[in-house]
């Protein structure tokens, strides 16, 4: 079992991503699971996510301490939130940033891959949406998740134009980190 | 352990910095300020102070608590108020 | 588990979708988190035509029960859900809806009770309302919860029964919670469930009076009869699980569920979402030589006494989790288990958790510290705090 | 006879002898007729009207609580929607209690919610069932027990609530008062508001000479004196405006209705007793230059 | 009990004069039979000048507690009184008072709860709210009512406490029935009781704010500091109790009272007006030769656990008398004591009866058979129906 | 600066940015001063103020529930009563769930005892708190999570409840209506109540941008556009005369205010929608009317 | 034992006869009786029948249930109605 | 101990009875019990109070079944009420009648002693409240209780003059049935 952590603040679609990427890992005949960190955080206060994946059967109810996998949705997180919290040593973390990876100070052994998700996002979608940008790339970065699941599945979450575009930021994003 | 039956001390959300919400950031231009206070007036967060430029009555942001809601910006009559994108730091 | 029909999806809708598929006449609801998602999707189906129900938008939890009671009186079936504040509430209305023999069906987001005020998860709400004359059925498992919603009607509505019933769902942790879940389609359900045509209900052409004064002459024997149904209940319950395994192939094996039980030393026993946690300690456990077993406590009204002896027979010690607490007492489960122990052949040691108040998370290296603080017991041979906050903060 | 013959209230009830609340029910219920079924809120008209294994109505009829008889009508002409039943009438009723005060949430969701019910509020002024304590709707100086006269008090401090101003400010098509001195009138009310579709709000003034202190017989005259003073007003309010106003010939000085009863006995005996009595003829001043009632 | 003190009175007036002169600030209040008479006659105080308290007459029992809980919370001391049905409205507030953590007292006149509605006395009412955080007292007669009635304010506002509690006392058995009873003087209880001042209120001189929200991280600790009030209750309680005797010249003894138990081989136990009647049972019974005794439950919150235990001790069987059920389990006591019971030396056999409910006359024949019953099952050695209801009309 | 320097509503809450209630409450607070208890209902005011253990209030606080702010209220005042404190203002506050409906009944009645109580409603159209649910307050044809538009729906049924006319009718003196774009007004208008002796009641108009569906900077905009478009319209009652009417030089058609909104969106996709929108415009029509809006 | 739930036929409280509350009786004179019907409007328990009594319209009480209020007597607008003391039997 | 029982109608005054006779014997140094049949009957129905007076405390709470003593206030009660029921039959039963007690119909052993208290009210009183001419006669008849104290105790409660007059009736009625 696999277990992933999403940073974002409220409004940026970090729980969407989440139940995205448990219904793409469903879809490739996993077991899934996600949820938000309970409560109900305001509109741009740091927010966070978690997903599990397995082969087998999901029955653990707690939270997730130890996650193999950190998304990172707005770099601007990094001053403030704890991102790399418990993140396992051979895990990974995607960040959403213009920068360089060298350029951020994250203190973790885990692998650090960056993406200008914001750009992708404002480019194809014409809005800093950098939830699906991001999804795509996890499924490049980590290759838990097929890219085809994901795109099935944000087509069907948002019928018509807006799931076409969503889905090609995936396939880019998937692209740009190897997928 | 926690206080007895949940007491809080008055204004100490103080504590808590907000401004970590911020996406966006007010920044007002001194010389168009004409001191009306209305940027004072309208933010919800209380986090807009009086301040003394070149002798001149203007208002500015407390940046650890305004979460850049833009209010200001907008209701600012002179349109001195600019909103900024943050950049990572 | 045949694949194709399962999908992934929240907890809150999965048991919203269950719950269009019985087709109540009438929902009456009013928001509270973490409910509210059940009670939006309803909303969002009735605005839709998908459900062709009364959906009343009511101004209190006090006026959905009390909507729900005038409604299920005039012979409809009927729909709600709340949680924690909402759930205390109604308290009054709900003693009210047993007496009445009403067969609503309640959905319960379980949350703390306050003060302080507190969103998440623990069981002091349905726990707190447990003597109001309410079959209560606890969920392991979004599955689970949208199982017993059909159930429970099937159950609240039996000639033998005919009491209200609250299926109980931890709050955030099933509510907000996504995974894939097997939803029967109406054909399914209405061949499981017949429809409600109650014998007696509000009616112009046979216009008889309900909830009368009940004088010292017989308010006793009204009580003894919600008593003997609640005694009937523990027939029934298994029939209409036994029945609905069949027609949906999904496995309901009666009021509780015995986890590797048959040659553990030691017992754990809760009832709701932990248990899901809880097994997978127990196989980690298992694989570490430990004999270890689990029980669920799947029905806690009316309480499975026999089924807890018999299940518990041969265990050295029973550690017993509890996500509430009476305050000045024990536990719920923990105290209602000892009272039944007491009286039985077997003598294992018990200890009992309070555990997971107000959202404390219940991780897995808790749920071992429980294990060996129980077999700690088991060992010793006597149990020195009965009553342990789990991972409270030291002062 | 001008009403309607058939009793859907039945004798053998328990209310006191002279008790106006039960003819306000009998009377009530010849308005609404068979097709119809009635809630109750806890109180004198349930309790001297159900005592198990009897009832006096003749309608399909329920008790749940105190606090919840509007909601409980909501819930059956819900349920009578769904059966597809659009004939049978709601009648949700309550005590002044259990309607200003511990019903008045569930009353103004009804309301709100426009449920087609009607509510009739049986009013006599105090918590009857529970032995005359005061309530939202107990007139000023009013002495009940737990508003009783003495060194520091000249009875109810407050004034009493306007509970069909307060309905009909939920924007409810059709409020009306009506009082048992006046049968045909009341009748009249109630079929209105049975036939308009949607929230309706009637309030009867229901004498009750147990908790007001006079005898049994005087039930209609102290409810016709009630209206003649201008301290209770007939009237109805159709879409917001007033209509049915019963203009009053000769409009009788407050005393003659208060002296009639114990509960305001005080205030001819205590100094300043005077001055209290104005304060009281104010409020039927005020309603008549309000309603225009004076000839 | 010096004759010239005692006066004969009702019940209710009995506990509303103790009350006066207590001297509450604040008295909200909502009539509900039987507990009217009780408020009405403190209604007549304030209007005669003879009580200086604000008294609002609210409502609903939802804002009298509510009403009390903004009074105590600006440092005042509160008094309300309610029963049944307007006990269970207000049980939301009743959670809250305790986890504000306001020493508000109530006396509650014990009726059954509804459907049926019935106005008489059984403990439903006051059992169905055993979570909620507060301090239970039971009394057996007027003059123990309005005792505790007075106690209660010692016990509730002591530091270690700080906990609202409730004197229950059965509903016109008590309430409406006149007996003598000597009331302690203004300056008696002055002397007993001092003032309440307490450290944290509202006041715009230190302007703290109360009832925050309790997150997952916290919520725990607040409910265990509750738990650890109610064990602090069993200290205290016995401390005032006895501070109490010595001024007053009554005697409280404990959480518990044993009436006979020394020797008894069969011990039956109960709670409320009905140990009157066990008393006079008890010594006929003795007079007959039988070795019976009887336990009080004084203190039902905190439960007595350890006490109960060693009172019970050397006795064959136990037979529990509630005047009220869990409905779906048994009656509360019984419940609570077999949990005290099952981690203890002892096992004596138990039996539950359930009695009393909505009114139904326990006359000493019925509690002879009661005891007959109970002898009978030491007798045997075994129980065979452990829950009975006594005195059911048969169908 | 017009206005009262000191915050007593203070930075570091948890509002979302651009809310509106936060803005209501800071304003309302200025009004109030330090000399002051307040009470809060559960909802957003209370969750973002108050995540223990830190505090944004810097006068005395207090929530209990969500049903029982003006409750509170009473004992509050009737605890500084008993203390002899004559000076001390009591401020309740609550949302509009928790005012206009559920706790409907316990403001109902401290507005009946006539409390010396200030109550503030800040009037965001919904339960926002949970999510945004209807309330008895949102508007007509406004989208919610429990109204949401569909084939057989439009949004919202029923009409926004009067909460101002419903306090009214309970014959205190004063009631007044205000909004966040208008501080000066607000804050003359709570001052005024908190000067009365006895019950008033403030509903201030606090447009919230999560529930709504507009940017946070547009807060101001929005809430203005309700008031130049005349469905909230300002005013106070004080002893049942309407004063303080804003007068509209130029009132804007309801379409300006609508199509800002998410909430209203469907009203301009679905077909029909337009008479739906003329409804609307009915309703502002009926107010312009009513309280002579148009200059 | 008790009914399911407690339910009670229509009309029920019929089986209880409230003439045993009486302490006076109203006598009808049916020579003055002028078939107005007012006795019948106002009596609180419907206890008022109609009857023929030499071929005029009369009503009369029916001692089963009435309980001596004394309304009818009071409202008979030609006072046809006595309130006579019941006699023990 | 003996247990007291009285019959009479809502508004009559029974339960007033009741506790007079528990003062009064209190007051006569005796312990004492009074108390209503539990309920709320509505003015005119049949009510019935009880009371108890013992030499020891009283401690005993269940209703009264066998009593000693019986007083009927309105013998119009007889036909629709079991006023001798469990009336012991070395008891008395205290009737208000204008008839002699061979014109009633009880069927009892207890002894029958018959009073015109109506008459006797109505004389002194001025109106028909029976329940202290009752009470007087009680005294009379049983000597459980002095008639000093009922007169004590209804002046007492009854301040001034109406006080005066009741304790006369009970002084009359006390004679009458040979007090
Ligand atoms: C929650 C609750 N509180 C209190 C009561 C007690 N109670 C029953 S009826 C009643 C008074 C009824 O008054 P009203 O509604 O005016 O009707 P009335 O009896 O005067 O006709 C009260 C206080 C109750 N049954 N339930
Ligand atoms: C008895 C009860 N029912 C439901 C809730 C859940 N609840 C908390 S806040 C809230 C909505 C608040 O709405 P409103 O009063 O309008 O304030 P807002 O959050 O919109 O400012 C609800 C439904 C509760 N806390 N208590
Ligand atoms: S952007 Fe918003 S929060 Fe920041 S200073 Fe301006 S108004 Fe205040
Ligand atoms: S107390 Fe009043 S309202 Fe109640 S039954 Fe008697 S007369 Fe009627
Ligand atoms: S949801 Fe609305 S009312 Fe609540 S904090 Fe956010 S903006 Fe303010
Ligand atoms: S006396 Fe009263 S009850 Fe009897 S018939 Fe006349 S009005 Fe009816």
């Amino acid at each position: 079992m696999e277990e992933i952590r999403i940073h974002g603040r409220g409004g940026q679609g970090s729980v969407t991503a989440a139940e995205l990427l448990a219904e793409a890992a469903f879809e490739d005949g996993l077991e899934a699971q996600a949820f938000p960190a309970f409560g109900v955080e305001r509109r741009g206060a740091p927010v966070r996510a978690f997903a599990r994946i397995s082969d087998t059967k999901i029955r653990l109810r707690s939270q997730v301490y130890e996650p193999t996998y950190v998304i990172v949705q707005d770099a601007t997180l990094l001053g403030t939130v704890d991102v790399e919290e418990g993140i396992k040593s051979d895990g990974k973390m995607i960040v959403n940033t213009s920068r360089d990876q060298s350029q951020l100070d994250i203190d973790t052994e885990a692998e650090i891959i960056t993406l200008d998700a914001t750009k992708l996002a404002l480019d194809i979608l014409g809005k800093p949406i950098m939830n699906t940008a991001l999804l795509g790339a996890f499924s490049g970065a980590t290759g838990e998740v097929s890219v085809e699941a994901m795109k099935k599945r944000v087509k069907k979450r948002f019928p018509g134009e807006l799931g076409e575009k969503n889905a090609k930021v995936m396939e880019k994003a998937n692209k740009i980190v190897g997928g | 352990m926690v206080n007895f039956a949940g007491i809080a001390e008055p204004g100490s959300t103080k504590n808590y910095k907000t401004g970590t919400w911020r996406t966006y950031r007010p920044v007002v231009d001194f010389d168009k300020c004409i001191g009306c206070a209305k940027c004072w007036e309208y933010c919800p967060e209380g986090c807009i102070i009086e301040l003394e430029v070149d002798g001149k009555e203007v208002y500015e942001t407390d940046l650890d608590y305004c979460k850049g809601c833009g209010i200001c910006s907008e209701e600012c009559p002179v349109g001195a108020i600019e909103m900024e994108l943050e950049e990572e730091d | 588990m045949k694949r194709e029909n399962r999908e992934v999806m929240e907890g809150s809708h999965a048991v919203a979708h269950a719950v269009k598929n019985c087709s109540p006449d009438v929902i009456a609801a009013y928001p509270i988190t973490p409910q509210t998602h059940i009670v939006e999707k309803l909303s969002q189906f009735v605005a839709d035509g998908e459900l062709k129900s009364e959906y009343l938008k009511v101004e209190s939890e006090f006026s959905a029960m009390s909507a729900c009671v005038g409604a299920s009186a005039t012979g409809t079936r009927t729909f709600t859900a709340t949680s924690s504040q909402g759930l205390i509430l109604m308290d009054e209305v709900l003693y009210n809806a047993s007496g009445l023999r009403l067969p609503i069906v309640m959905v319960v987001a379980n949350r703390a009770v306050g003060a302080p005020i507190n969103i998440w998860n623990d069981h002091s709400d349905s726990m707190g309302v447990r003597d109001s004359g309410w079959i209560q059925l606890y969920a392991e498992s979004n599955q689970e919860v949208l199982d017993m919603a059909i159930q429970s009607y099937k159950i609240a509505e039996n000639d033998d029964v005919r009491l209200p019933a609250m299926v109980c769902m931890d709050g955030f942790i099933l509510t907000h919670t996504y995974e894939p879940v097997s939803i029967p389609t109406k054909e399914e359900v209405s061949d499981f469930l017949p429809e409600f045509d109650p014998e007696h209900k509000l009616d112009p052409e046979d216009p008889k009076s309900f909830g009368t004064v009940g004088f010292p002459g017989d308010f006793m024997e009204f009580k003894y009869q919600q008593h003997e149904a609640m005694q009937n209940a523990k027939e029934v319950i298994p029939e209409v699980f036994k029945e609905y395994s069949e027609k949906m192939g999904r496995e309901y094996n009666g009021l509780i569920e015995e986890y590797k039980t048959e040659d553990a030393d030691v017992i754990l026993i809760s009832l709701g979402s932990v248990i899901g946690t809880l097994k997978d300690t127990v196989d980690d456990l298992r694989n570490e030589g430990e004999k270890v077993g689990l029980i669920k406590v799947r029905v806690f009204r009316p309480f499975p006494e026999k089924q807890l002896i018999d299940a518990i027979e041969g265990a050295r010690a029973v550690g017993v989790l509890d996500k509430n607490i009476s305050l000045g007492n024990k536990g719920a489960l923990y105290s209602e288990l000892l009272d039944s122990l007491y009286n039985s052949d077997i003598t294992p040691l018990t200890i009992n958790f309070i555990a997971g108040l107000g959202g404390r998370d219940i991780p897995e290296s808790s749920a071992k510290k429980m294990y060996e603080k129980t077999k700690d017991v088991a060992e010793r041979g006597y149990v020195e705090d009965e009553i342990k906050f789990v991972d409270l903060k030291e002062a | 006879m001008a009403l309607e013959e058939e009793e859907y209230f039945e004798s053998g009830h328990r209310a006191c002898a002279g008790c106006g609340l039960a003819l306000g029910a009998r009377l009530a219920m010849k308005a609404t007729g068979e097709d119809a079924i009635a809630t109750c809120s806890t109180g004198c008209l349930e309790v001297v009207s159900s005592p198990y294994p009897e009832s006096s109505w003749e309608i399909p009829w329920i008790h749940s609580l105190f606090e919840n008889s509007a909601a409980l009508g909501s819930g059956i002409e819900a349920g009578l929607k769904a059966q597809g039943n659009d004939h049978t009438k709601v009648v949700a009723q309550g005590g002044d209690g259990g309607t200003v005060d511990i019903g008045i949430r569930s009353l103004s969701g009804m309301l709100e919610r426009n449920h087609d019910v009607t509510y009739v509020c049986y009013d006599n002024e105090a918590y009857m069932n529970t032995g005359i304590q005061r309530s939202g709707s107990t007139p000023y100086d009013a002495s009940t027990t737990t508003s009783p006269p003495g060194t520091e008090s000249y009875g109810n401090e407050n004034r009493k609530k306007d509970a069909l101003e307060i309905a009909a400010a939920h924007g409810i098509s059709y409020v009306a008062s009506a009082s048992i001195a006046f049968p045909s009138d009341l009748v009249d009310k109630v079929k209105k508001a049975n036939e308009i579709n949607g929230a309706t709000y009637v309030q009867i003034h229901t004498p009750c000479p147990t908790g007001w202190g006079y005898e049994g017989k005087e039930t209609i005259e102290i409810a016709r004196l009630a209206v003649e003073t201008g301290l209770w007003v007939l009237y109805g309010k159709k879409d917001g405006e007033i209509q049915n106003i019963n203009k009053l010939n000769d409009r009788k000085p407050v005393e003659e209705y208060l002296k009639k009863q114990k509960r305001f006995k005080h205030l001819f005996k205590k100094e300043d007793g005077s001055k209290e009595l104005e304060k009281i003829q104010n409020i039927a001043d005020r309603n008549a230059e309000k309603f225009s009632l004076d000839k």
